[in-house]
């Protein structure tokens, strides 16, 4: 009984921050509800016993995510001169009720067809449980990523990689000083916090991608983690903007999709299937260079900058 | 009942209780100050509160150590964010109407 | 059906249905952005109810699905991002006008 | 070694992608070796052995379908894989120039066309609609940046918008692969269509009405191509080429597996090829319409591709051996003729500063080679013989005869008349002679303008050439020909 009403106020929740992130009446409140959203969100993945996504949104979906909308509003706004304007600048009033009718819709639709579906593991998801003990990992949402689908991760790195690239490419077709330098003034409280905080990121993030194996965890959320810490250097200005990105820089950025194509290619030629893991011991070394990847690639994004380098 | 399940429940309700504290005192309270004040102080409490009542419930030293690290981790954010907003809010009105 | 699934489940087809109306009628390209992680994480909230984690363990398939979305969402909305701020510089809005070059 | 040739098709790539990230001339010059020049030569075995053995499959990493990802590589991923090599490695070419290993611009462009290349060729074979979804976001998030990359706030808008609706689609792709997966317990495309027998009609009537309309959105299927002319036409031409002759058609092709490979065949199949083909229909004569009235050449030639991927999904409901067959030659011949024409288009601006058709008076004396190739394109856009383009048409019209089905006989003939119009419309414009006095040839002069001309030439060659040369492809093509229509 307890359950139900704990699963209803988190729906409810989830669906009310919904609504506000759409409804806000300025863009900077609206982000902020989104960044609720996927706080709540990822309440309700511990609910539905999916630890590994609970991580993850908290500090993808709602962290890093939330990062990046706030970093690039202050941007907007700096290069703006005013403030994006306020309140929901609806199109045309019938548009409006017409797409409203239409999402109504199509809540209907979806809601009737999941229902008519059995809420349980599907055949593959079987397959997964049963042959896992053969990858050597024992967390299942790991043995996936890893082995079983470890060409989809693979490709996620591209992807991971692209965005980077794409950034890059049209940042550096910004006007001369379009992107303001931060303001910060030096806060003596913030020093002591960062000295504390970024070893402790990087401690959470190694212990993540260790018990990744066994227990929820792995490179996605250990990556995101060390990238907070990172986030916070950037903000605090102990790293800032860098023109060009340094050879380790680009090395970083690549390692994740190159060790993790190598250690495939290196099986295929050794007359094994592409993508075959020797071993459990391949698993942690290209879950390392993931997190490595990942963790760097998310704090270039974030400061919009091809590389970092320590300020002065 | 047992005694150590009740300590635990007496714990959490009395955290809950700090929690709602301070969230009154965001919702009510006139400016960014008074909210900060309510905010933080109630909260850390509440948290702490929580965090004894979970370690009681599991009565195992490891969790409730890691739910000391929890709290401590709060508590810093907790004042460091305090601050800046505080200094935020400060710098963005004029000196003559400074409380 | 479970009460939990069925509460997560029309959850996830109200979220989706929000971010659809959000995407559709918002004007501004960041809250265009935020309906479409909105409607994301609708349907990785569908994934995972469906594959049974209201009433234990969920199928992990679905859940690395997930954690990959999760993963190129945060990739294609920090892209979006800097595209916009190149918008914004190049044309001197964050908005799109529907009209033109349709 | 076979096997090893399929996988350097989207590894090599990849991993030429990393080693362009890395700084230095010499790291892009050998990515685009490694990445894009070996491409035909891996092409060369997997087709041999696609000729001997017929379709394969390839398990990666050892866990078979359900539980693991496998490619598929088959005449129809063949013919798209070989269309990557030889249309994006003369696009490539191309580029080269344009943005030289090196320089600020090549550092950023070349890690992203080889992203590109393999998230292409990834998408051609793979057999799983998850990671098709992940290889449709790759090559979105590779292929926008690259439009952006040409400068103007125009492209920058029409990348914005691009963005968004491709986002939208991929959500609406992913959510009908969410409800397929729990319905049928599979991900494989081609153990779908036993698995989807048992699962409830209407979950998979929805399903695939949700990864319809996302793919028809990311293929710039009438009504939804709104963002495909602004976003074709500002794009540097090297990649306007790639975008139209092959980016669009990752959705369509992906739009025949799911709707020809994976679809029970049954009531809900006759429905959806119905509606492809008004669609189709719809596609062919406003795209036409519109490259009509167009008064710049690189938008005449995006609104052309609107209208030309109009034939793609039109002769869908025929379902026979010569419709298959024509769908695929027209897939061929557009993407070489249609990149022949963007990479044309491409040199006469820079020639001449402008690709206003009131700007392109006496092309024949200032931008020879490009307009010739222009015009040699322009007959298989048409369709007229002897090209590629009048062979696929060709197909299409006797496919529609035999099957009686007049109404589409008269959107076919009408369809091809719009396309002669806008095509003589450009041709029109560039001849035209208001001065009378001589002016000299504006790409003659420098060597890359001669070599970029080059490759206009040789794609618009090869559209003519495959008229000529069709028996082959066209009987590989009959080997690949759909479950669902080798039945008919």
């Amino acid at each position: 009984m307890i359950e139900i009403a704990i699963d209803l106020i988190i729906a409810m929740g989830v669906v009310g921050l919904a609504l506000q992130t759409i409804l806000g009446a300025s863009v900077f409140r609206a982000i902020l509800m989104f960044i609720v959203f996927g706080l709540l969100m990822a309440m309700a993945w511990a609910r539905l016993h999916a630890p590994d996504l609970a991580l993850a949104e908290a500090a993808i979906g709602a962290g890093i995510t939330g990062a990046l909308l706030l970093v690039t509003w202050r941007r907007l706004q700096a290069m703006d001169g005013r403030t994006p304007r306020v309140g929901i600048a609806a199109r045309a009033p019938w548009l409006s009720i017409a797409s409203g009718i239409f999402a109504a819709a199509l809540i209907v639709a979806l809601g009737w067809v999941s229902l008519s579906l059995p809420a349980e593991p599907a055949a593959a998801g079987e397959l997964a449980w049963q042959r896992l003990p053969e990858v050597g990992v024992s967390n299942p949402v790991t043995g996936v990523l890893l082995a079983f689908r470890a060409y989809d991760t693979l490709m996620e790195m591209g992807v991971l990689l692209a965005a980077w690239l794409g950034a890059r490419a049209v940042a550096s077709e910004l006007r001369p000083g379009a992107l303001p330098g931060p303001a910060h003034a030096e806060v003596p409280l913030v020093g002591a916090l960062l000295s504390l905080v970024v070893p402790i990121s990087l401690l959470v993030a190694v212990y993540l991608l260790q018990a990744g194996g066994s227990a929820p965890g792995g490179a996605f959320q250990g990556g995101a983690v060390l990238a907070a810490g990172g986030v916070l250097l950037c903000l605090s200005g102990r790293l800032e903007a860098a023109e060009r990105s340094s050879i380790t820089e680009r090395i970083g950025l690549v390692l994740g999709l190159a060790v993790f194509s190598c250690i495939g290619l290196v099986m295929l030629f050794m007359g094994e299937p592409m993508l075959a893991m020797p071993g459990v011991w391949a698993i942690y070394l290209v879950e390392t260079a993931l997190l490595l990847s990942i963790a760097l690639t998310l704090v270039l994004l974030f400061a919009a900058a091809p590389g970092l380098r320590r300020a002065p | 009942m047992t005694l150590q399940e009740t300590i635990a429940a007496v714990l959490l309700a009395a955290g809950c209780l700090f929690y709602i504290a301070g969230t009154i005192g965001l919702l009510r309270f006139p400016d960014v100050y008074s909210r900060l004040h309510a905010l933080t102080k109630a909260d850390n409490l509440g948290l702490l509160l929580v965090a004894s009542g979970l370690a009681v419930q599991s009565g195992s030293l490891r969790i409730g150590a890691v739910l000391l690290i929890v709290w401590l981790l709060g508590l810093l954010a907790a004042t460091v964010s305090c601050h800046l907003i505080a200094r935020h809010a400060l710098h963005a009105t004029p000196p003559e109407r400074r409380p | 059906m479970n009460t939990t699934a069925l509460i997560y489940l029309l959850t996830a087809a109200a979220v989706f249905g929000i971010g659809v109306h959000g995407l559709l009628q918002a004007r501004q390209v960041l809250r265009q952005l935020l309906a479409i992680n909105l409607m994301g994480g609708a349907i990785f909230l569908l994934l995972i109810t469906l594959g049974g984690g209201a009433v234990g363990p969920p199928d992990p398939v679905p859940q690395a699905m997930v954690l990959t979305g999760i993963v190129i969402a945060v990739s294609a909305t920090a892209f979006a991002l800097a595209l916009l701020l190149r918008l914004q510089d190049a044309t001197g809005t964050s908005e799109l006008d529907p009209n033109d070059g349709a | 070694m076979v096997h090893e040739a399929l996988i350097g098709l989207v590894f090599l790539p990849l991993l030429g992608a990393c080693l362009a990230v890395l700084p230095g001339r010499f790291g892009t010059r050998l990515a685009i070796v490694v990445g894009l020049a070996s491409l035909p030569f891996l092409l060369l075995p997997v087709t041999l052995s696609v000729l001997r053995e017929g379709a394969w499959f390839y398990t990666l990493g050892g866990w078979s379908a359900p539980l693991g990802i496998r490619l598929y590589v088959d005449p129809l991923a063949l013919l798209m894989l070989w269309m990557v090599a030889l249309i994006g490695g003369l696009a490539a070419a191309h580029a080269w120039h344009d943005f030289r290993p090196g320089t600020a611009a090549g550092e950023r462009f070349w890690p992203l066309w080889l992203l590109l290349t393999a998230a292409m060729n990834g998408l051609f074979l793979s057999a799983d609609l998850f990671n098709l979804y992940v290889c449709l976001e790759l090559v979105t998030l590779a292929a926008i940046p690259l439009i952006a990359m040409a400068g103007s706030a125009t492209a920058v808008r029409a990348a914005m918008r691009y963005l968004l609706l491709a986002l939208l689609a991929s959500l609406a792709y992913l959510l009908g692969v969410a409800l397929l997966y729990n319905s049928s317990g599979t991900l494989d495309l081609y153990l779908l269509p036993d698995a989807l027998a048992t699962a409830p009609a209407p979950v998979t009537a929805f399903a695939l009405a949700l990864i319809g309309t996302g793919l028809l959105l990311k293929g710039a299927v009438f009504p939804l191509h709104v963002w495909l002319p602004q976003a074709h036409a500002s794009a540097p031409g090297p990649v306007s080429a790639v975008l139209s002759a092959l980016v669009v058609k990752t959705a369509i092709y992906l739009l025949y597996r799911v709707g020809l490979w994976s679809l029970p065949a049954g009531l809900l199949a006759d429905g959806a090829m119905l509606l492809f083909a008004v669609l189709g229909a719809g596609a062919l004569i406003y795209g036409g319409v519109l490259a009509l009235l167009q008064d710049r050449l690189k938008l005449v030639i995006a609104y052309s591709t609107v209208a030309q991927l109009g034939y793609l999904l039109l002769a869908l409901p025929l379902a026979s051996l010569a419709a298959w067959q024509a769908l695929t030659y027209q897939m061929l011949s557009h993407g070489l003729a249609k990149a022949a024409m963007f990479l044309a288009a491409a040199n006469i601006l820079h020639a001449i500063g402008s690709d206003r058709l009131s700007d392109l008076e006496r092309l024949d004396q200032r931008t020879p080679l490009s307009l010739f190739a222009l015009a040699v394109a322009g007959v298989s856009i048409m369709g007229l013989p002897p090209s590629g383009g009048f062979l696929a048409k060709w197909l299409l019209l006797e496919a529609a005869w035999r099957g009686g089905q007049w109404g589409l006989l008269s959107v076919l003939i009408l369809g091809s008349l719009l396309a002669a119009a806008y095509v003589f419309r450009v041709l029109a414009a560039a001849l035209r002679r208001e001065d009378p006095s001589e002016a000299e040839d504006a790409e003659g002069i420098s060597a890359i303008g001669r070599r970029q001309a080059t490759y206009a030439m040789l794609l618009a060659l090869l559209a003519l050439v495959t008229g000529f040369a069709a028996a082959p492809i066209l009987e590989l093509m009959a080997t690949g020909i759909p479950p669902t229509w080798g039945a008919a």
